[in-house]
């Protein structure tokens, strides 16, 4: 395997802590969008038989992880002038950052305790993609800003990229595609209904959004 | 062919009320189409089982059906041709007499929709009494489930009627899941959905139990015994007459058919299970009619008696199940012979008091019994009718009550006859229990004869009502005439119900006992002539005597007092008094009654009564408890997304840590 | 011709002895009063009269009112015929008989009970109220008393639960039959209203069961009344002699004489407890009865446990 | 012709959205899904269809999912043509667009052998309903639409990695990686037991978010709530049992893998555990269509408890999908012509519907009875088979929790149900507006007249078909 990859995955992971760490939605942005383009890079480096299919891959994923999404999001902040300060619903950021990190370090552990194929052993990237995911959960659960919790979705979705990337050639690429396709539809679809939200309650907490009950 | 008149008697029954509903809602025509198809119907259904006994063969009609393990197959035996009989013949006799209670002219909101039900609930009776395969059995139950409910509401515009109608439904899906449960377990048992008598050697040594447990629940729901009657006085109570006859005279019989079916197909039934029925039987039958006295309102009254008699009904399936699992054919032919003649029996005349109720009330337009009197001088047909019933239904010589009872009894007492000295004798105590009943029965129908009938009238209404039309008399006559039919000439019945016994009991010996042989039916005929004759002549020598000597009128002697008012009178409260009093610690009772009166007091009101204890203290008060144990769920759902989120981590997780 | 002799004393008997046991009773408790008494000979002579009056009927009344007594009479008449008396079979007897029994006075307990509220008088009401209330009370003691006989004599015919193999019994179960023969007399006691459930000839309506409810009966009506309460006297007499004396010497020329002397013996019985008790409360006459209830229960445990 | 049932949708899709006139528009919708229906008969009797390369296969399952979605779509389009046209003018070329996709995109999930396509069609239909389920633009729907969205993308997130699991348990055999269904169940013992669990568990949870089953069942009753009525119907009619089919197909994998055991156990509880909610939620509910929704996570959880039964209960369950289909979109369509009529759907409001609006609420009355399985409706006939087959197999308890759990539903559903039908109408209400019309009633009463068949007589075809699908799950290998 290239030694290059762990790396990479830690800066995936180091992501992470920032996307839950930061006080300013666009620094959540960043992230998850940085966070985007190392997924594509990395799938260079987890199939060394570099063909157009991965290429063509590659360049769909870094573009639109890391570039239309964010671009499109950012956009949407804008539009619906969504102050840029957002606090964690439950606890401080201190909190829900220890809290990933005792995910983190749980998904470490248990990773080791799965029945990973051979080539797959040692390798960051499981644990990496469970830490990921669980990252995302945290943040669609604590916080309380719709478009947190989109980010929050985001992540999962990289997390659960990360784990695809070990079987490329299980999903072939119009699938891969497809599936890209949906997350930009659903991240679309969402940003016009946070539109809504802000323009409906005149911010995008989803505190208002308690009216239906029992 | 027997089979196929039923069958065209069903189909006809069933579509009978689509004529009407196609006719204008105040069409006299429709009305007299709908009826005139509801009789044509009934009429066939009649004819099948008259041919049924005729020529004593049945050939099963069997037609493929797409359903997995269903098929069509229907078929008539001993026990369906008594059932059958009820059926038809007061659907029949309803309709007619709908004629003139249920007006299309005067209901144009819900005559059509009544009509339509009869004739479905009528079918519905119908196709399960002889169906041959349980998911049949399930349609035709349900059909005359629901159709019973739509009839229950057929005033739904009415409160009162829409809560009744809905504590008659919830207990009768009850019942209807009960009795999938009770099919699952049979299809396990017998390996297929036939109805047939279950084979020993694949039983599994629970199936059985499981299989009487589910259905005395499921077809005592539907039967009204004692603890699980809860839906059936309002129900009988709220709908019309004729309705109520057709429910309380033929409808809960069907959880009795149910019951007598399963119970033949069980091998050997252990003794406890008849044991069981027994005490059910006794426990239905006083409570029920004690129950009964207490009540105020004419119908609800009668419910209360269909629960006694129901109860009796189960007593002589009890004693015939103890026979059957100590192999006594005379108990079996006493006890089942008397609980079939007594379906009958108590389908004449609980259907002929309806009727007659149906009357009065269309006369006096009140069911409040305080409310009545004096009727017998304004509808002297009508009153005639119902004292026939009364006496009827006290179980009374010369009339079918007491054949039926007498059977019973005997059936009874012959449990303390099988030699060893600690046999059943335990079981013979239901005898006394049964005469209990008969003397109460006879103080409740004394009470409500008298309060209704006789003395004079205690409001303008009953001052004013009148006599119903023929149409309604007719149906009337034709039940009195078979109450006396059956009371004098038992003997007619007798080949009839031995074969329905032996359709139950099949591995009884055809050589055995013969009902005429075990209970001396002659001597009832001749007893009961014997009673008229004497009748007529005790009547002749008074009305004699009196002719010769001079005869005053005057007005009731009041013991010095000299202007009596009907509101002195003796109300049926007042009669039941003592005996609600005895059986205060289950009835109850409630008494609104003013407190520390003045030396002088103002006029002040007293007002007592008898709820239904089953209902009011236990049922309905789990049904809240279980309902603000819900509502307090509801935390679970408030809005709030983030929480839902955390719902499907959780889930993903409690199902990833399984095993 | 055995049978039709003993057939024709039956029937003589049972419908000519019954005054005699309200006369007789009168004059025992006359005696006991220190008082001379009417003549025992009384009853038949009010009969003879009442037939002869004329009658008053009230205006509420119907065919009913009417009815009551005739069928009062004629159940009675019929019960009468259907008990065994001096152990020969009675005229009407087959397997349970004793049900019909029952029933049938229970059918002249429902028409002279309606008969009474079809005067719509509250008094009448009273009564018919308090009659059907005891029946109810009556009616189970009455089969228990009936499970008892039917197990020791394992039969459901009348002429052998109460014939002469009973006495065999007597010797064998004698506690049964001694706690049953209680239950009946207070059960006779109780069905022909007699202190200490009722007065016969209180003054205060108020306190009445069987009397206030023919209030308004006169003339033959009346009589009916009276012969058929004689009757039914009759009946319960004969089963607690019946029960009683159940030995029979074989000849009739000495069975009848002891059957009467039964149930002189029994009217006597009655007078003395008539003299010697005081009403009950009215609310103390449940109590009463089901003790008998208890005690022929009672009386069937000893047998089957 | 495989690719036509997915692409004549589309085409009537873009058309629709080509359409200017806001009036004549919806009347596209019955004429495309009739085509569809027709091209549907085809291939049903058809040669088995394959394309792709095997990517497009119509399998039993398929077939019978296929033929129900697009005759609850015709039934539905007609009623929805007819609403739209009732009195709002409000724009609905995006609503019609997006229900032409929903209906080319569930065609595709049921169609798709290859798992990773189908998962891009599942989230396609949730993308696809989202902007119709915020039709009226009021703030609850946007609520409702927020949290449909994104419970269930989350969830269908979970499916996906699932998926991959799935495709990971290959690694272990000799056979490359690959989400190709036939495959899969062709090696499915040689796959790596704990990764096939874990996927079954993922996928569960995802597509049971879906699906509706409890807890995952959330977003659930807010969407059927706000929805407008024909849209709440397709969702509980069709587009839940897409999910379900999904479900299946995973669960046959594992079947062939021989970890049915484990997964039946696990969907049993789920079954059981949805009822309840369902059960718990309906009972006191004052919200007609939200009613409604809970009774469709109770039916959800039947399907799953069918399967985990087995044997006899999976045709009882696959019949059920019929059945309940059926009998939802009547009872949502009736409910929707209730909400019209009185302006409300709250109980407080809606009394004697069976008086204001005759043939509605004589129809509602027939559906609540069919929905909580009387005789002779079709969904008594499947959920004794279920009874019957669960107390057949031994599974006593499980039985009787089953059948408990009906009774509580059916007080639940008709304290709420039968004083909106029965009773006198308020004076509110009594005014002149809405009324039964053929079309608005026809929907109904066909779908209900289809759920009476299915309960007095099954087609033989049908019924072969059933019988094929369910023995094309219980492979044992």
């Amino acid at each position: 395997m290239v030694p290059l990859l762990d790396p990479l995955l830690i800066v995936a992971l180091t992501l992470n802590f920032v996307a839950l760490g930061v006080s300013r939605i666009r620094g959540v942005i960043n992230a998850v969008a940085l966070q985007g383009v190392l997924l594509g890079i990395l799938a260079l480096f987890v199939h060394p038989a570099i063909g157009t299919r991965v290429i063509l891959l590659v360049a769909v994923t870094v573009g639109l992880k890391g570039f239309v999404i964010p671009r499109y999001l950012v956009h949407a902040l804008r539009e619906a002038n969504i102050q840029d300060e957002v606090k964690p619903g439950v606890g401080s950021f201190m909190g829900s950052l220890s809290l990933g990190a005792v995910g983190t370090g749980l998904a470490m552990v248990f990773s080791d305790t799965l029945p990973l194929a051979e080539q797959h052993k040692h390798l960051l990237l499981v644990p990496a993609s469970l830490a990921t995911v669980w990252t995302g959960f945290l943040m669609l659960t604590t916080r309380k800003r719709a478009i947190m919790q989109v980010l929050g979705y985001l992540l999962l979705e990289n997390g659960i990229f990360m784990f695809g990337l070990l079987l490329l050639e299980a999903t072939p690429f119009l699938v891969e595609v497809g599936i890209l396709l949906d997350l930009f539809t659903g991240v679309f679809v969402m940003a016009i209904i946070i539109h809504h939200i802000s323009r409906e309650f005149a911010s995008t907490s989803t505190e208002h959004l308690t009216e239906l009950k029992g | 062919m027997s089979e196929s008149l039923v069958l065209l008697g069903i189909i006809i029954a069933a579509s009978s009320g689509v004529p009407g509903l196609l006719l204008g809602r105040t069409s006299i025509s429709g009305q007299w189409v709908t009826t005139f198809l509801a009789v044509l119907g009934a009429a066939l259904g009649l004819g099948g089982v008259v041919w049924f006994w005729a020529t004593g063969e049945s050939h099963p009609v069997v037609l493929q059906w797409s359903l997995p393990g269903a098929e069509f197959r229907v078929a008539i035996d001993g026990l369906s041709a008594i059932f059958l009989v009820p059926v038809f013949l007061i659907s029949l006799l309803g309709n007619i007499y709908g004629l003139g209670y249920w007006k299309q002219t005067e209901h144009p909101q819900n005559g059509r929709k009544l009509r339509l039900f009869y004739g479905t609930m009528t079918a519905g009776m119908a196709l399960l009494v002889i169906a041959q395969n349980s998911i049949l059995f399930l349609f035709g139950w349900e059909i005359m489930a629901l159709s019973a409910f739509f009839l229950v509401t057929t005033e739904d515009n009415e409160k009162e009627v829409r809560e009744t109608g809905w504590i008659y439904l919830v207990a009768t899906h009850v019942a209807t899941l009960c009795l999938f449960a009770l099919f699952a377990v049979l299809h396990a048992a017998n390996g297929s959905f036939t109805l047939g008598p279950l084979k020993p050697e694949t039983l599994r040594p629970g199936a059985a139990t499981a299989i009487f447990v589910l259905a005395l629940v499921g077809f005592g729901l539907k039967a009204g015994i004692m603890p699980l009657h809860i839906w059936l006085p309002s129900a009988h109570a709220m709908a019309p007459s004729h309705v109520s006859a057709m429910m309380s005279g033929v409808l809960i019989k069907m959880g009795i058919y149910g019951l007598v079916r399963i119970t033949s197909f069980l091998p050997h039934p252990p003794r406890e299970w008849g044991i069981l029925l027994l005490g059910l039987g006794v426990a239905s039958g006083v409570l029920g009619v004690a129950f009964a006295i207490g009540q105020h309102d004419l119908k609800r009254l009668l419910a209360y008696h269909s629960i006694e008699n129901i109860g009796i009904i189960v007593m002589g399936l009890g004693l015939a199940l103890i026979g059957r699992s100590l192999d006594r054919a005379d108990w079996i032919i006493l006890g089942l012979g008397g609980a079939l003649l007594h379906v009958w029996n108590h389908a004449l005349f609980k259907a002929l008091l309806f009727l007659c109720a149906g009357s009065v009330i269309h006369a006096a337009h009140t069911r409040e019994i305080d409310r009545l009197g004096g009727l017998a001088k304004v509808m002297p047909r009508t009153s005639l009718c119902f004292l026939v019933g009364a006496v009827a239904i006290c179980g009374l010589p010369p009339l079918n009550g007491f054949v039926s009872e007498f059977l019973i009894y005997l059936g009874l007492f012959g449990t303390l006859m099988n030699g060893e000295r600690r046999s059943f004798a335990g079981s013979s105590f239901a005898a006394p229990a049964l005469a209990l009943i008969g003397a109460l029965a006879v103080a409740c129908f004394v009470k409500v004869y008298g309060a209704v009938f006789l003395g004079t009238a205690r409001s303008e209404h009953a001052r004013h009502a009148h006599e119903s039309p023929p149409s309604m008399l007719a149906p009337m006559g034709v039940l009195v005439a078979c109450c006396f039919l059956i009371g004098l000439a038992p003997l007619l019945i007798a080949p009839i119900l031995q074969q329905a016994v032996s359709a139950w009991a099949p591995n009884l010996e055809v050589v055995g006992p013969r009902l005429a042989t075990l209970a001396p039916l002659v001597w009832i005929t001749v007893m009961g002539l014997l009673l008229i004759v004497a009748l007529l002549l005790g009547g002749a020598v008074l009305w004699t005597r009196l002719d010769r000597r001079a005869v005053e009128e005057g007005v009731t002697w009041g013991c010095g007092y000299v202007a009596p008012t009907p509101r002195m009178q003796y109300t049926s409260s007042s009669f039941a008094q003592m005996l609600v009093g005895m059986f205060r610690w289950v009835l109850r009772p409630r008494t609104h009654q003013p407190k520390d009166l003045p030396l002088f007091p103002p006029a002040t009101s007293f007002h007592s009564e008898v709820p239904d204890v089953v209902l009011d203290v236990v049922v309905l008060p789990t049904f809240r408890f279980t309902a603000w144990l819900f509502s307090w769920c509801r935390v679970l759902q408030q809005g709030n997304i983030q929480i839902y989120l955390l719902y499907i981590f959780l889930a993903l997780i409690a199902l990833l840590l399984w095993r | 011709m055995e049978t039709i002799f003993h057939d024709a004393v039956h029937i003589l008997l049972a419908l000519g002895l019954p005054p005699l046991l309200l006369g007789l009773i009168a004059k025992t408790k006359a005696l006991f009063a220190g008082r001379v008494g009417p003549p025992v000979l009384q009853p038949y002579y009010d009969l003879i009269k009442l037939f002869q009056k004329g009658s008053v009927f009230s205006t509420t009344t119907t065919w009913v009112f009417r009815a009551g007594p005739v069928v009062g009479l004629v159940t009675a008449v019929i019960a009468v015929l259907m008990i065994p008396l001096a152990g020969a079979t009675a005229p009407l007897s087959f397997t349970g008989d004793f049900v019909l029994l029952a029933y049938l006075l229970g059918l002249g307990r429902f028409f002279t009970a309606s008969a009474a509220l079809d005067t719509g008088s509250p008094f009448e009401g009273m009564g018919a109220a308090r009659e059907v209330t005891f029946a109810c009370l009556a009616e189970p003691a009455f089969f228990l008393g009936m499970l008892v006989l039917a197990k020791l004599s394992g039969s459901l015919q009348l002429a052998d639960m109460l014939g002469s193999s009973l006495a065999s019994h007597w010797t064998a179960d004698g506690e049964s039959l001694v706690l049953v023969l209680l239950s009946w007399f207070i059960i006779l006691l109780a069905e022909n209203s007699r202190i200490p459930f009722d007065d016969p000839n209180t003054h205060l309506e108020l306190t009445m069961i069987h009397e206030v409810m023919v209030l308004d009966h006169g003339g033959p009506a009346f009589g009916m009344i009276l012969y058929g309460a004689a009757l039914k006297l009759f009946v319960f007499g004969a089963l607690v002699v019946r029960l009683a004396f159940p030995r029979t010497g074989g000849s009739p020329w000495l069975d009848w004489p002891i059957f009467v002397g039964g149930m002189l013996v029994v009217a006597v019985a009655i007078g003395v407890v008539e003299s010697i008790m005081a009403r009950l409360r009215m609310t103390h006459v449940p109590v009463l009865l089901v003790a008998a209830c208890l005690l022929s229960g009672f009386g069937i445990i000893l047998l089957v446990r | 012709m495989t690719l036509a049932l997915i692409l004549v949708p589309l085409v009537a899709a873009a058309l629709v959205f080509a359409v200017p006139a806001n009036r004549w528009r919806p009347w596209l919708m019955p004429v495309a899904s009739l085509g569809h229906s027709i091209l549907v008969v085809f291939a049903l009797q058809g040669p088995p269809v394959r394309a792709l390369g095997g990517w497009l296969v119509l399998d039993p399952l398929g077939k019978i999912f296929l033929g129900f979605v697009s005759v609850l779509f015709f039934i539905c389009s007609i009623y929805t043509a007819r609403y739209l046209n009732l009195g709002h003018e409000r724009p609905n070329r995006i609503f019609c667009v997006c229900f032409l996709l929903s209906l080319s995109m569930m065609t595709l999930v049921i169609l798709s052998h290859h798992l990773g396509l189908m998962w891009v069609g599942m989230e396609a239909t949730t993308l696809a309903m989202a902007p119709n389920i915020y039709f009226y633009h009021t703030p609850r729907s946007l609520e409702a639409t927020w949290k449909y969205l994104l419970i269930c993308s989350v969830g269908i997130a979970m499916a996906l990695f699932g998926l991959f699991f799935l495709a990971y348990a290959t690694l272990h055999t000799s056979l490359e990686p690959t989400l190709l269904l036939d495959d899969l169940v062709q090696h499915a013992p040689e796959l790596s037991h704990p990764w096939l669990r874990a996927a079954f568990v993922l996928v569960l949870v995802g597509f049971g978010t879906k699906m509706g089953l409890a807890p995952m069942h959330t977003w659930l009753p807010d969407a059927h709530g706000e929805a407008p009525a024909p849209v709440s119907a397709m969702l509980s009619g069709a587009l839940l049992p897409c999910a379900f089919l999904a479900i299946l197909r995973v669960f046959h994998i594992c079947n062939a893998a021989g970890e049915g055991a484990f997964s039946r156990e696990i969907m049993v509880v789920l079954g059981l555990f949805s009822m309840a909610i369902g059960a718990i939620f309906m009972t006191g509910q004052r919200d007609l269509k939200r009613l409604l929704a809970y009774s469709s996570v109770e039916h959800m959880g039947i399907l799953v408890f069918g399967i985990g039964i087995g044997g006899l209960a999976v045709f009882g369950a696959l019949l059920h999908v019929l059945n309940n289909g059926l009998t939802k979109v009547a009872l949502f369509l009736s409910a929707g012509n209730i909400q019209s009529a009185y302006g409300s759907r709250s109980t407080e409001d809606v009394s004697g519907a069976i008086r204001r609006l005759p043939i509605t609420g004589t129809l509602f009355l027939a559906g609540f009875f069919a929905i909580t399985g009387s005789p002779p409706f079709g969904p008594f006939l499947s959920e004794f088979t279920i009874v019957n087959a669960a107390l057949g197999r031994d599974q006593f308890l499980a039985g009787a929790l089953f059948l408990l759990l009906l009774a509580i539903v059916f007080i639940g559903m008709g304290s709420t149900i039968i004083p909106v039908v029965q009773g006198d109408p308020p004076e509110a209400a009594a005014q002149p507006g809405f009324r039964d019309g053929f079309l608005t009633s026809a929907p109904i009463l066909v779908s209900l007249a289809l759920v009476l068949l299915l309960g007095v007589y099954i087609p033989p075809p049908l019924e072969s078909l059933l019988r094929e699908a369910a023995a094309f799950l219980e492979v044992k290998r």
